[in-house]
Formats: C-alpha cells, structure tokens, sequence
C-alpha cells in the first residue's frame, strides 16, 4: 500500500502531468507549423503589400517591404481601367462573366457527376465499370489534347462558341474527378438505406432526390470548392470556347498581365491577380473546414 | 396450408461463387419462420432474393402462389427491416414512415391512418415529430418496423434486426416482435444468428450451412432432435458435447463406449441402427449431464476444471477420460475447480450420430 | 453592325494604332468590337484558328500575313476579297506587290495587308554608349567591339527577351544581313540544306554567338520590356522590327537623339515586307459579310494607313501615301523601300512548323551556352533540310 | 403452383433503364470524348495534318522526328524530374504537415486555411507570383543581397540547369495543401485504438507513423497520388505563366510541346504524335491499376 | 493482500463534461477485476487512464506501489487487448507480436523465445506468418492477447475484447481467457458490459454508472446481494422483476403488498428494517419465481402471456395484478399462452429496496 504522505508533496505525481508551454515539443511543432505558414503565406503577403505601393517605390525598394505610401490606385486600375487593346474596363467585365460560367457550369457539372457516382455506387450495371475506368483514365489526360476532338463535336453539335458548350466542356472535364469523389461517396453510405428505399417502391430518381441527396452534403461541398475553384481559374477553355464580349476574368487577368505597356506594372498585376483569385479565396476561406470534413467523410476512402 | 412464400430450386452465384445451391422452401400462412445460420452462409443473400434486391441466377419465388421472380421489390407485398435499420436520417420519423404511402400514391388520410396505427402498435406516437438521429438504438429499430407496418404486407423480412442492440434491448425487443406476430398473424421470415433469437420466436427454424438448409423443423425439434451434427452443434449454449466412441453390447443392451468406458443407452429410441461396432458420435448438452459429489468408481468419475458462474446457472467445464465436458447445472450448485464428480447422461434426451455421415441415428 | 476584331496588338504603341482602325471603322457607321487578347500571336492564334474551325468565327482578325492561314483558305473557311480588291484597285496601289502576293492563292484574294513590318533593325540607347564612354557604333561589328565597354559599365550590350520568337527573329536579322540576300533566300526560299550546312552560314553562327554571349543578362521575356532596357539604357540596344519605335515614341524618346536605328545592322540596306493583315471568315449573316467588306477597304483607305502606321512605327502597304509626319528611323525605312531593296521574310517563306523548329532551336541556343555553334548549325541545316 | 406459367425474364437491357438513362453523359463522355478523342488523336498522329486535320497518312515519321527533337527529350525529362520530385516532395510534406496538424493543436484552423488557400489558385496567378518571387532583380535574390550578402545568387528561372526546380517551388506551394488535407482526413480515419496499441507496446511516435500508419493509409495515399499524377502531366499553365518554358527550352514539358506544335507550328500531326506517346505513358502506368482499382473489384 | 493497482481519487473531466468523480479503487495482485457498465459509463475512460492513454485530471494510480500517474504506458508494466483487436493490419502475426520487443531493443533470441511461448499458450503458432486479415475474429482476438503477453507485464487491461465476436466465439474466447488467467496469475482488469463474461470471469466485479463504482464486490454477491436497484436491474437477464409496494403487519409478521395481494416476507433476512407503511421495491430474479399449474386462489393467480422457449429454458412472461413478469423455467416445461398459473416467490433469494433511495434494505 502507497504511502501518500510521507512523500513532499509537489514531489508526489498528482493529477495531469505539468506541462511547459514551451516544451521540446512544443517548439518543434509550432516551430515547424509556423515556418510552413510563413513559405505558404508569402506570396500573399507580397501581392497584398506590391498592389498597395505605387510603381516608383516598387522599383526602389524591395518587394518584402511594407507600403511606405498605401495606394488603392492599382486596385481601382485593375478593376476599372487597365486596358487590353482597345478595352480599358480592366478585370470588372470580365468578373460577371466568371460568374455567369461559374455558377451553371458549377452546378450542372456537380448534377451529372453526382448521379454518375450514384448509379455507379448503388445500381451497377454491367459494363458500368469499363466506362467509370475510361473515365479515370480520361482524368490524366492533358486538356491541350482534347481540343481538337471537343472542338469537332461542339461544332457537329452547333454550340461552339455559346455558353452551353463552355459548360459541357467544363461538365466533361469535371466529371472523372467528381464521379468519382460520388461514387466514393455514395458507396460508403449504407447499402441497406438503398434497400429501403426500393422497397418502399422509390425508383431511380426518388431515391436519388429523397433519400441520397440529402444524405450527401459533405461531399457536395466538396465537389463545389473543387468546382468553383477549377472553373473560376480556368484560362484555357475560358478562352478557346468564348467569345470576347463574354471572357471570364481569368482571360482579362491574362490580357492585362501580359499587355506590357513599357515597364511591367507590378501593382496593378498584383492587385488583378487577388482581384482574380478573390472569389476563390472566399470560398476557401469560407468553407475550408467543411472541405476537409467532406473529404474526410469518404471522399478519400479508395 | 396454403403458402406464403415459396422457393424453387433458388440459386444465386456470385460470378463464380456460387451463395445460394437449389434451395426449396415452403412457408405458411401466418408463419414465423427463422433462418439461423452463422455469418456468410447465405441468409441475407436468401432474404434479399426474396425481397427482390438481389436477382437470383436460377430459380422461381412465389409468393402467395404468385411468381415474383421478376418483380421490383415494392409489387413483392414484402416490407423489410435491416440491422442497421436504414432510417432516412434526414425525415422525420412520420416521413420515414410515410415515405413509402407517398412515392405510391396514397392518398393523405389513409396515409395518416396507417402511420397513425402503426405508431399507436409500436408506441413511438411522441416521436413523430423527432429525427431518427435523435433515437435510442431500440427506437429506432421500432420506426424500421413500422415502415414494413404501414406499408400492411402479407410478408415482413427481418435482416437481423436486434444484432446492433445491447443484450438488454434485444431482449425486450424480442417480446415485442414475438407479440406483433401474434396480433398481426403476417408471414415473416426473420434472419438471425443468434440462436436465442431464433428458439424464442420460430414457429420453424431452418438451419442454413454455406447456402443450403440442413433441418427445417419447430424449435423443439431442431432443439433435441438435431438431424446432425452440424445442427447440434450450431445450437444450444454452451455447444452439445460430442463424443466420439461406438456402440457396444453390455448385457445384451446396446451401450456407447469410449476410451474404455462404457455408458448404457437405455432410454435411447434407435432400435436396430444401435448394432455393436458402429462407430457413432454421443451427442450430450450441457444441462444434461448429471454431475453428483458422490464417489464413483474410476471410469464415471470426472474433475472440475473450470465453474462460470452465470447467476441463474453455473456452468462447468469438466474433464473426462480424455475429454473436455460442459455442464449446466443449477446456480446455487457450486464446484470448485478440482473437484472430483460422477458423471452420467440423460439418455433420452441425447442424440446419436454416424461417425461418418454425421447424420442422426 | 457590329463587326468582332480579333488581334494580338495589345502593347502601348499597338494598342494606339489599333485604335486608329477601330475609330475608322466606327466613322463608316460600323462598330469595331474589340477582341484583343494578349500576348504574343502564340497565344492569340490558337484561339482564333479553334473559333473559325468551330463554327464560331469572329468578323475579322489579324495574322501575319503569309502561310497562317494557308490552310483555313484551303479548307473554305474565308472569305474571298478579289471583289473589294478590285473595285479598289489593290493591284495597283500595293507596294511591294508581294505584299498582295501573300494574300493570293490560287488567284483569288483572301487578305488586306495593313503595314509592311521589318525585322532588319539593330536600336541602340544613345544614353548607354555615352555612360560607357563609347561612339554610338554605325554598324554591327562596330556595336560587337563596344560590347565590352559597356559589360563593364554595368550595361547588357544586347538585349534578348525570352520568347522564343525574338531569338529567332534576331538570327534571321544577323543572317540577313551578314551573309545577304542571295544566301537568304537560298536558305530559306529553296530550302538549300547545303548551303545551311555551308562556310557562309557559319559566319553567320560565329556571329549569333557574340549576339548570345552579349545578350546574356537579359533576363526579361517580353520584346517590349526588352526594348524598354535599351530606352532607360540598361541595354546597349536590341535587334527588334520596326515595331519597337512604337514603344521609343511612347516614352516620348526621340529618334537619333534619344535612340539611334541601324536598318540593316548597318551592313545590308535591306528590309523585308512581311507584316500584319487581315483576314475575313466566312459568315453567313448577310450584314456582316458586307461590314466585312467595309472594314476592309477602310483598312487600305489612305488616310487610316498614315494614321494606323505612324503610332504603329510601322511602313504603310500603300507607296501613294504621304508620310511627312514619318520620323527619322520611319524614313531609312521608307528610303530603303524606295530603293525597291525588299525581300520577303521568313513568315512568307517558312510554315509556322518550320518556323516553330527554328525558334525552339535558336531560343536554346541563346539560353545554353553549352550549345556551340557548330552544333547548332547542324541542327539548323536539318530543320531545312525537313522545311516545306 | 408448379403449373403456373413462368413469368418471362424482362429484358437485360431494359433493367435498371433510369440507371442507364442517367449515366447517358458518362457514357458519352467516356467513350466520344475520352475514348474517341483519343482514338481520333491517335489516328491522326500519323498523318501529316498541318493546321487543319488531313487523312494524309505518313507512318511512324512524326514519331520518328518527334523522337529526334531535343525539345520534346528535355520536355520528357523535365517531366520526369519535375514528376518525381512532386510525388515524393508533396507526399512527405503534406504528410509531415498533416501529422503535425493531427497532433490536436491550437490554431487548426488557422493552420489549415494557411495552407490550403495557395490551391484556390490558378496556376497562372501561382506561375506569375512565384515568378516575380524568384526573379532575381526584385524578389529574393535582390532581398538577400539587399542584406549584405552580396554574391549571393538565387535566380532558379534564370539558370537553365535549375529552372525546373523554380517551377516545382511554386508547383509544391500550390499543391501541397490539397495532399495534406487527404491525408489529414486518413489520418483521422485510423483507428484510435491503433495508436494506443502502440503507445502501450512503447513505439515511438515516428516508428508508429512510419511503420504501422502509412501502411494503413494506402488508400488515402492511391487517392492522393492520383490527384497528384494527373495533375503532373498535364502540367502546363504553370509552367507558361512562370517560364514560357524557358530559358531556351529548358523548362518545356510535355503538354506544352503538344500545344505548341498543335497550334502555333501549325503541325497537328506533331503535336497528336506527341499526345500519343503521352497517352501510351499515361496509360501504361494508369489503365493496369485503374483496372484492379475500379474495374474487376466489386463492392466491399 | 498486496495491491497490484491502487487508484486514489481518481477524476477526470472532458472540458465541462466530468466522467470520472474522485474514484478510489484497489485491485489485488492476481486479482482478476471486472468492470462492468453501460455504454458511456465510464469504463474505457478509466482503463485508459490506468494505462496512461489518458491524463486524469486529479486524482493518482499506483501500481505494484509505484505511482505511475505521470508515467508513459509502456514503462507501466502493463499490456492492453482492445475491442478492435487494434492489429497492425499490414505485419504479420509475428511481426505484431515482436514489434514492441524489437522497438525496445531486445535480443533477437529473447524475443522469438517470448513470441514462441505466447503462440503455444494461445496455439496461434500456424498463424505466425499470416496477416490479420487473413485471421479470423477470434484468431484476431488471440493474436491481441498474445501481444500483451509478450511484455511479460503485471496488469493485463482488457477493454471488451470480445464485443465484435460472435456468441459461439466470444464464449469460447471467454474460457480461454479465464484458464490464462488461472495459469498467468496475473492481475487482470477487464471491462465489459455483457454480464455473463463478467460473472463468469471476475473474481470481483466493480459496477459503474455515470464514473462512479456502484458496487465492489464478487460476482455471487453481486447475483444474489445487489446493493442497490441500480445494479439489481442491471445484472441478470432477463431482468430482475420489481415490484412496487409496501410493508404490512399479517400475523405478526411483515410481509409485502402490492395491489392489494400480499406476500410473506418469511425467509428474507433483514430485520428491524422492516417496519410496516415502509415504501419498498420487491426484486425477484425470473428464476427465484416459482409457478405451479394446479389452481391458485385469484390473488396469486397469474396468466401466461408470452412464452419464449430457449432450448435448455424457457421463459415465461406472465401477467398478475397489473404486473408484468418473467419467471425462468425448465425447457421441459411447456406453457400454453393464456394458462393460469399459480404464483409464489423464494423469498430468501429475494431482494427488498427502499423505494426512495433505492438502497437494499
Ligand atoms: N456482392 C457480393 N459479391 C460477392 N460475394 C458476396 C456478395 N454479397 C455476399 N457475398 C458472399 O455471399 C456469401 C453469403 O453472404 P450473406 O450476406 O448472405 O451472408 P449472411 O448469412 O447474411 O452472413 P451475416 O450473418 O454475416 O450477415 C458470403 O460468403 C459473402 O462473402
Ligand atoms: N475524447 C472525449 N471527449 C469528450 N468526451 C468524451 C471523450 N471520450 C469519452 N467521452 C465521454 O466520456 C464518457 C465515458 O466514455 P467511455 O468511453 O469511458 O465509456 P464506456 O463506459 O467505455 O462506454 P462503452 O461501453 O460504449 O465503451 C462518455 O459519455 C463519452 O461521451
Ligand atoms: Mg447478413
Ligand atoms: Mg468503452
């Protein structure tokens, strides 16, 4: 039997071991996740701090320096005025077009995938697979390659150039990656739920609707971020299957980085490309905690 | 008696594992009947091809002399309830119950009716309102039931529905389907692999190894008649104790004798499969092996090696010639490990199988 | 009508002169919907050739006029100018005739060529050979032997952007001029894989060689940003195309006091007419095609080409228009092309396959030091030896 | 009963017909996009299409040409270079930060929003970014040098030999964030009782992870190197927003040699023989596993 | 007795939420202790804290007279067999039984002789080479067990480590389990809520509710004694029944009422406490009820309701006097639903509770 009192007390373990706030621990482990932070953080932090200077202190001082001077004028430039040929309204036509692509191509895309994923999970058909795995295959296939061909049937098809083709395109693109986050998905809930559900005489479409799209926001949300991320930043089909008077931002972002007039103005490049990745970003920022709860909710079991 | 559901000749492979091998079943009107088999022998497999989630590779299913074979599930006349129950966690369990009404088609008031009955059976009226998240196990398992209730079927599939419950709601559960079945009077086939569940609720009880049946019988049979050894070893616990021996004449009596000691088999209702040098099997349970502290000479006498107490009973692990012996005797009835008893067996209530079929004698 | 432009002009000094076009074309009632997308006619080009192959064809849009758009004419997708070419006499007033030549294929029309553009220029910072403390050389090996003097004043003596284009293009202005025309057009008109492989050639190697070692510290992609270190005189100069005055003028830098230009690299008055033009997609709305033919003749009317080509830098296509306005540089220009001493360039002579082996060979050859001459000319000789 | 006439099986093909109704556009896209896409492309590639796509067919020459450009052999090694070092770079720091992050910090959140905005980003913003970072005259070089430092010399897109290292820095802060939460969200799919096990068996914490963890997150990890890979060939925008490739040509790779032969050299046949010997890549290494993975495996 | 494992005030909360109140418990060298409660009670929490997986917030553990409250698992001297098994799924079973060894820098010699006496122990040597996946449940099981018993450690920890087999196999696992404990002698905690292993296991048996043991003592008087109706109710299955009512005077001696039928307290050994007017709790186990079929006088008069044979049981719920109750008896013996059966308890295996505490009387 111990003897808890002869012993000092303060000697004796007692309770919770102490803990120093700055143990060996500790310090390696915010030490690491704070010079991790600092590597991802920069680039922000130089963009924020080169699109809030004027030109001349860009060129003067270094581009970790804080703004000695703020300015928003690169901003409003960006927005409102930097040119790209005879077009001085900078990024802002261009933002109301990512919005118009974004949002049906976002949501139509998720659509298609999340019922491919669903009949490929829950009612398998023979052959099903063999397209699923074409699918996956297609995942790695550079874009660039694909044109020609997409070209070719969006002209047999009469869409070339409308927003209907842009969104098939993205559809297309979107779809091995999402079906198979879906599928994933849909083969992790429990099969008995399905059985129910047939059972209880619901058909294809009432228990997709019913019973599994309620079930499956986490992975939604997945597919969105991904989706609105992929398609807000996407340049080269923004580009190859639009017109001018309906470019998405990311084309105006190329056009005034690139339309040199004489010195590069860093600033207003800076300040375009946060302009650019803004939305984004929200999302992100947003929504950060349930992209990695939906990833973890079966997203990321093979 | 007219049938409920029939079986012919089902089989059911899996590319090229093959489940279910030219099963035929019959069940009756009104019938509770339990498929009890350990895991992966093909019970849910049976159920599903019942229920029509699984299309069977060979094979007819009627139901209510009906061939259902290529039916969709909901035209069956079955409701079904699953082990994990399969509550759509997103409705409330009104919805969860009237989900079903509704994708048919049924009007509103009737739907309310049956919901209403089925809530009042069960006695899950205050959770209506309430999500099936915010359900105790053994409630939850009640909405599965009533959605198999209102939909009023002639046949309720059970899918192991007590298996994710603690020992204490099974139980209670387990009355409750018992007197649903008696108010009710539907067919149901119930799949378990407990084989409480299964002697408690049967009317019969089909024995299923790797896809086929091995006894179909009432509870009481399959109980103390085991066709073999499988069914006799399957059921009961702690499981039958087997010895291996063979049949003797002592006395002009046919006897079992193993490792040089002699058992009589009076009492034992064979006649003349009982001829000397016939290898057989003793099958014993555990209750029925006596056990007395009095003496007794070398050959009947057994050591304790092990006591469970388990409240009402006391089980014993004893060691006999050679063997290894459960026994069941009264709680009160205490052994200490070590001690020596006399050992000896109910005969009539024993069972005798061929060495090398492992069929009944 | 609205009338879709497509073009890559999207610098300072282009962009001024596009919009001289576009105010042009608006004055006849039309409008001009600008379809600029930036960088370099490598990006742009894509894009348009995907929209006239996919059915979606603006109304007009710019090559290099040459064999780009051979094919697309081939295929039946562009329109035929012969009637607006004849009714405005194009045959007549198109100086160098070649110029309309590219256009034609198969006797028919396809193209208004807008300017005449040449490569042939060697622009050097009057400010930096001042700061090194040498004479503003008059021609190539006079710029090669002050090279050192200004490496040691802290000044890149060539600049070279990144692209692979300017590389390239910069070989051909060193060929061009230090081996001729003859052996040009051998080269790059007969596909003369010999003469490529040959002793006059390797002179020409020799030279890109000193090109490269001076460009070294170039470090910029664009043409424009490196034609920007030759005006704040971070660069001794850069061999560039005409194009480049557009930019000296934006900076308000003047010619001959700021900047100097040396057509020719100062050794062969020669220039070539290659240039920009525009082509017309076949459309099928009726208002469109005839705002098509609007735009066309607007862009060959006198008075767009004087104004389209001073803020360009760029020569007229017209020998009929008046240019007092023309700078110093402008009127070497104009003097050579006088003197009839023309050449075609490069884009009419090569496919854009041939010319696309060519920029990746000369792009490594400026990057790598590793890559000598010799070898690089071997290479050179197979490109055109395999050249159609 | 036995008399009653046996229902007739329905037809095969009218079964599940919603399912098929619904996957209608994977059918499509798998089999006219990808799978004639690829068809068509390799068909193609050996013609002598130029600008427009022409039946003129010429054998293995573009193969053949394709083989003997030193671009597409430095775009090919690049490729590899750049493949490896993103596999291996992204895997084990996504990794570390992922265990660290799982080491139920302060600040989690925070964390991870840190490191996962740079993937809200294209790879043209990323390329432009990292490119004025790394840019010598402005960015970390000039910094350093700035400092007193002054021979120091840091130029990765201006020096040939290491430029493709410049791009996977920037390729490494873009991608990195997306690995660490798939293998964040593995982490936290292993059984608590595992760790236990090994704290009661005295496993040090990295033998734990290296030994009994990883292994277990093999299907997180096949996951993950998918995204990965397919992500690496068809790197592209990064390397035109950050480089166009050069200096020279000394950061080309392969998608950008299929682009650039399709569209500007004005060589279809090129560029679809180039694409090819991608696919025949991709595929060699993607169809066997896809096959095991999606394709024989029936549900668990 | 020496204590092998001593915990003084043990407590520990979850942010706001506290699971453990200031727990004292002493566990005997060799002593095999079972705690035993329902889901969320506390149990795993306390374990792990024993183990050192979990910091208590106050609160000490000693074990073998050293305090560990601050010390790594492994140097506790303690090995842990969990639910899960908790296999490294991708070493084999060798490789699993080695690998802490191997970590801890022992012999190669050492460690293969350890390995080698575990596997006979446990008979998994033909298992060496596999992986657990190629294991089944109770081989898993075993395997688990046996990398506790490599460390030759003094406290064996055990959290339900048969939960996820089935009822043959855990029965099995369970005699197992028992006869390594008689042959180890080591100190064993084993925490389970199904309350067969516990009575058949433990030596002593601590049950908890909400982090607090509400009684400490072996499995009999656990059965027989409960100290409250907490842990009557929560032993024994089906259920003790409990009826509510009250003390009355009849002839001088106390007896219990309960909707105007009267039993005779005669045989229950509690005297003084038994004054008349005292609110009380009857508890009698299904088996202490006694049923006779000859006739009754109304009072005692109850009606079979359900009737639940089990095989070497059977089980009756009756209906008396607004009760409902369950009476265990022989599987020979066979109850119609609806007989009349006349109904009396064995009073000295019966258990009285105040009504308001719930504490024994
Ligand atoms: N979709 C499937 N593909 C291949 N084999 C399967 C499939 N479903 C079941 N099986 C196999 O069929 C056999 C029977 O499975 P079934 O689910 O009917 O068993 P069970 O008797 O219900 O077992 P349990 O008691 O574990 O539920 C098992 O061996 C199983 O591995
Ligand atoms: N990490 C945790 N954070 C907060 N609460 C916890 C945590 N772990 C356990 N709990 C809570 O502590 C209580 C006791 O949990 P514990 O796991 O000890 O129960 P248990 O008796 O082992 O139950 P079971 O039989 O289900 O295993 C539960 O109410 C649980 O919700
Ligand atoms: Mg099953
Ligand atoms: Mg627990």
């Amino acid at each position: 039997m111990p003897d808890p009192v002869v012993l000092k007390s303060g000697a004796e373990p007692w309770g919770a071991k102490p803990r120093r706030a700055l143990s060996r621990r500790n310090i390696v482990l915010y030490g690491t996740l704070l010079v991790a932070a600092l590597y991802y953080l920069l680039p922000l932090y130089v963009m924020i701090v080169t699109s809030l200077k004027g030109m001349p202190e860009i060129r003067l001082g270094n581009i970790f320096s804080p703004p000695v001077e703020i300015t928003f004028e690169p901003w409003a430039k960006a927005w409102a005025t930097a040119c790209t040929g005879l077009n001085c309204d900078g990024l802002s036509r261009g933002f109301w077009n990512s919005v118009r692509i974004t949002v049906p191509s976002t949501l139509i895309s998720i659509l298609v995938a999340s019922v491919n994923g669903y009949a490929l999970a829950n009612w398998r058909f023979k052959g099903a697979e063999v397209f699923f795995t074409i699918l996956i295959v297609g995942a790695f296939i550079p874009y660039q390659v694909m044109i020609y061909p997409i070209v070719i049937v969006l002209r047999e098809m009469g869409i070339y150039g409308t927003l209907t083709g842009l969104v098939i395109v993205h559809t297309i693109f979107g779809m091995p990656i999402l079906t198979l986050l879906f599928r994933n998905y849909f083969a992790s809930l429990p099969e008995e739920l399905f059985k129910a559900a047939r059972i209880d005489g619901a058909g294809f479409w009432q228990i997709y609707g019913r019973i599994m799209l309620p079930m499956s926001m986490p992975i939604f949300v997945v597919a969105m971020i991904l989706q609105i991320t992929g398609i807000w930043n996407d340049f080269l089909f923004g580009v190859v299957f639009t017109r001018p008077d309906t470019y998405p931002m990311t084309v105006q972002l190329n056009n005034i980085v690139n339309s040199v007039q004489g010195v590069k103005e860093y600033n207003v490049n800076m300040a375009a490309t946060l302009l650019t990745g803004a939305v984004p970003l929200i999302v992100y920022f947003v929504s950060g905690r349930l992209f990695v709860r939906g990833i973890a909710a079966g997203a990321v079991k093979g | 008696m007219q049938h409920s559901v029939s079986i012919r000749d089902l089989s059911l492979s899996f590319g090229s594992v093959s489940v279910l091998k030219d099963l035929n079943l019959d069940i009756g009107e009104g019938e509770f009947l339990v498929l009890l088999g350990s895991s992966g022998c093909g019970k849910s497999t049976l159920l599903n091809c019942i229920a029509g989630l699984l299309e069977p590779t060979g094979g007819q299913i009627f139901i209510r002399d009906r061939n259902v074979t290529w039916e969709e599930p909901k035209d069956r006349g079955i409701g079904m309830v699953f082990q994990s129950y399969a509550l759509y966690p997103q409705m409330t369990v009104e919805k969860n119950l009237s989900f079903g009404l509704k994708v048919a088609g049924m009007a509103k008031a009737e739907i309310d009716k049956r919901v209403a009955r089925a809530a009042e059976i069960l006695q899950i009226g205050p959770l209506l309102k309430r999500k099936p998240s915010a359900l105790s196990g053994g409630q939850r398992q009640r909405v599965a039931i009533g959605r198999a209730l209102v939909r009023d079927v002639d046949v309720f599939l059970f899918d192991e529905p007590l298996s994710n419950l603690d020992a204490k709601l099974r139980s209670e559960l387990r009355v409750e389907i018992k007197r649903l079945h008696q108010s009710l009077k539907n067919t149901m086939i119930y799949v378990t692999h407990d084989q409480i569940e299964a002697l408690t609720l049967a009317d019969r009880i089909a024995i299923m190894k790797s896809g086929v049946i091995q006894q179909l019988a009432d509870p009481n049979t399959i109980y103390n008649m085991p066709r073999n050894m499988f069914v006799a070893g399957f059921i009961g616990s702690p499981s039958m104790n087997f010895l291996h021996g063979e049949i003797v004449e002592r006395g002009g009596r046919p006897a079992f004798a193993t490792n040089g000691v002699d058992f009589s088999l009076d009492g034992y209702a064979a006649g003349e499969a009982l001829q000397p040098g016939r290898k057989v099997v003793l099958g014993v349970r555990p209750e029925h092996v006596k056990v007395d502290e009095d003496g007794a000479e070398e050959a009947h006498r057994a050591t304790v090696d092990i006591e469970e107490p388990m409240g009402a009973d006391n089980l014993l692990w004893l060691k006999h010639a050679g063997h290894s012996m459960s026994v069941r005797v009264g709680g009160a009835r205490r052994f200490a490990p070590g001690t020596a008893v006399r050992l000896s067996f109910d005969m009539g209530l024993a069972s005798l199988f061929d060495a090398g079929t492992e069929e009944r004698i | 009508t609205d009338l879709e432009v497509t073009h890559w002009w999207t610098s300072g000094g282009e962009a001024a002169a596009v919009a001289e076009l576009a105010k042009a074309f608006d004055a006849t009632g039309n409008k001009w919907v600008d379809g600029a997308i930036a960088g370099s006619g490598g990006t742009a080009r894509p894009i348009m050739i995907s929209r006239i192959t996919g059915g979606d064809p603006m109304g007009a849009t710019q090559f290099n006029h040459g064999r780009q758009a051979e094919e697309l004419v081939e295929a039946g997708l562009m329109r035929d100018l012969t009637d607006v070419a004849t009714r405005e006499h194009w045959k007549d007033v198109i100086k160098p005739a070649s110029l309309l030549d590219s256009c034609t294929i198969d006797g028919k029309i396809y193209c208004a060529p807008v300017n005449i553009h040449s490569w042939q220029w060697l622009w050097l910072s009057n400010a930096a050979f001042e700061k090194a403390g040498v004479a503003v050389p008059k021609n190539w090996d006079e710029f090669v032997a002050a090279a050192p003097a200004l490496e040691k004043a802290g000044i890149v003596p060539l600049a070279v952007g990144g692209q692979a284009w300017q590389a390239s293009g910069a070989f051909d202005v060193l060929m061009l001029a230090l081996a001729g025309k003859d052996t040009f057009y051998k080269v790059f008109k007969d596909k003369d894989a010999d003469m490529a492989a040959g002793p006059e050639m390797a002179k020409v190697f020799k030279a890109a060689d000193d090109a490269r070692r001076m460009s070294k510290g170039t470090n910029v992609q664009d043409w424009n940003q490196a034609t920007n270190m030759v005006i704040t005189g971070k660069a001794g100069g850069q061999i560039m195309g005409d194009w480049a005055q557009g930019e000296f003028a934006l900076a308000g830098q003047v010619a001959g006091k700021d900047y100097s230009c040396l057509p020719g690299l100062g050794v062969t008055d020669v220039i070539a007419t290659g240039g920009d033009a525009f082509y017309f997609p076949l459309l099928k709305d009726e208002e469109k095609s005839k705002a098509q033919e609007v735009l066309a003749s607007t862009l060959l009317a006198p008075a767009t080409q004087v104004a389209f080509n001073l803020k360009k830098g760029s020569l007229p296509v017209r020998g009929d228009v008046d240019l007092a306005a023309a700078n110093d540089c402008m009127k070497k220009g104009l003097d050579i092309l006088a003197k009839g001493n023309v050449i075609e360039w490069t884009d009419q002579l090569l496919s854009a396959d041939t010319q696309k082996q060519k920029e990746d060979l000369f792009s490594e050859f400026f990057a790598n030091p590793s890559l000598t001459p010799e070898d690089a000319q071997k290479r050179f000789a197979e490109i055109i030896a395999s050249a159609d | 009963m036995t008399g009653q006439p046996h229902a007739g099986r329905p037809s095969q093909l009218l079964r599940n017909l919603n399912a098929k109704i619904a996957s209608i556009p994977m059918i499509l896209t798998a089999v006219v996009i990808f799978l004639g896409g690829t068809i068509w492309t390799v068909v193609y590639s050996f013609t002598n299409s130029k600008l427009l796509p022409r039946a003129k067919f010429v054998g293995f020459d573009q193969y053949e040409r394709l083989w003997a450009a030193p671009r597409w052999i430095v775009s090919i090694e690049n490729l590899a270079i750049y493949g490896l070092f993103t596999l291996v770079f992204s895997l084990v720091i996504g990794f570390v930060l992922a265990a660290l992050m799982d080491q139920k910090i302060r600040f989690e959140n925070t964390f991870r929003t840190i490191f996962l905005y740079p993937f809200a980003l294209s790879f043209i913003v990323t390329g432009l970014v990292w490119q004025w970072i790394l840019n010598p005259e402005f960015g970390v070089q000039s910094v350093v040098r700035a400092l007193g430092w002054e021979s120091f010399a840091f130029d990765p897109l201006y020096n040939s030999k290491i430029v493709i290292y410049g791009v996977l820095i920037a390729g490494l802060w873009q991608g990195t964030g997306l690995v660490m939460c798939l293998l964040l969200a593995g982490l936290r799919g292993i059984d608590e009782d595992i760790w236990k096990a090994a704290r009661v068996d005295g496993i040090p914490m990295w033998r734990t992870y290296l030994f009994i963890v990883i292994p277990m997150m093999r299907p997180v990890f096949i996951t993950t190197l998918v995204i990965i890979a397919s992500g690496i060939v068809k790197v592209y925008d990064l390397v035109v927003a950050q480089t166009s490739g050069g200096p020279g040509i000394s950061s080309e790779v392969p998608a950008k040699y299929v682009y650039d032969y399709m569209f500007l050299a004005q060589n279809l046949g090129q560029g679809f023989a180039a694409s090819t010997m991608m696919l025949v890549t991709v595929a060699i290494i993607i169809v066997p596993w896809a096959y095991l993975e999606f394709g024989g495996r029936k549900r668990a």
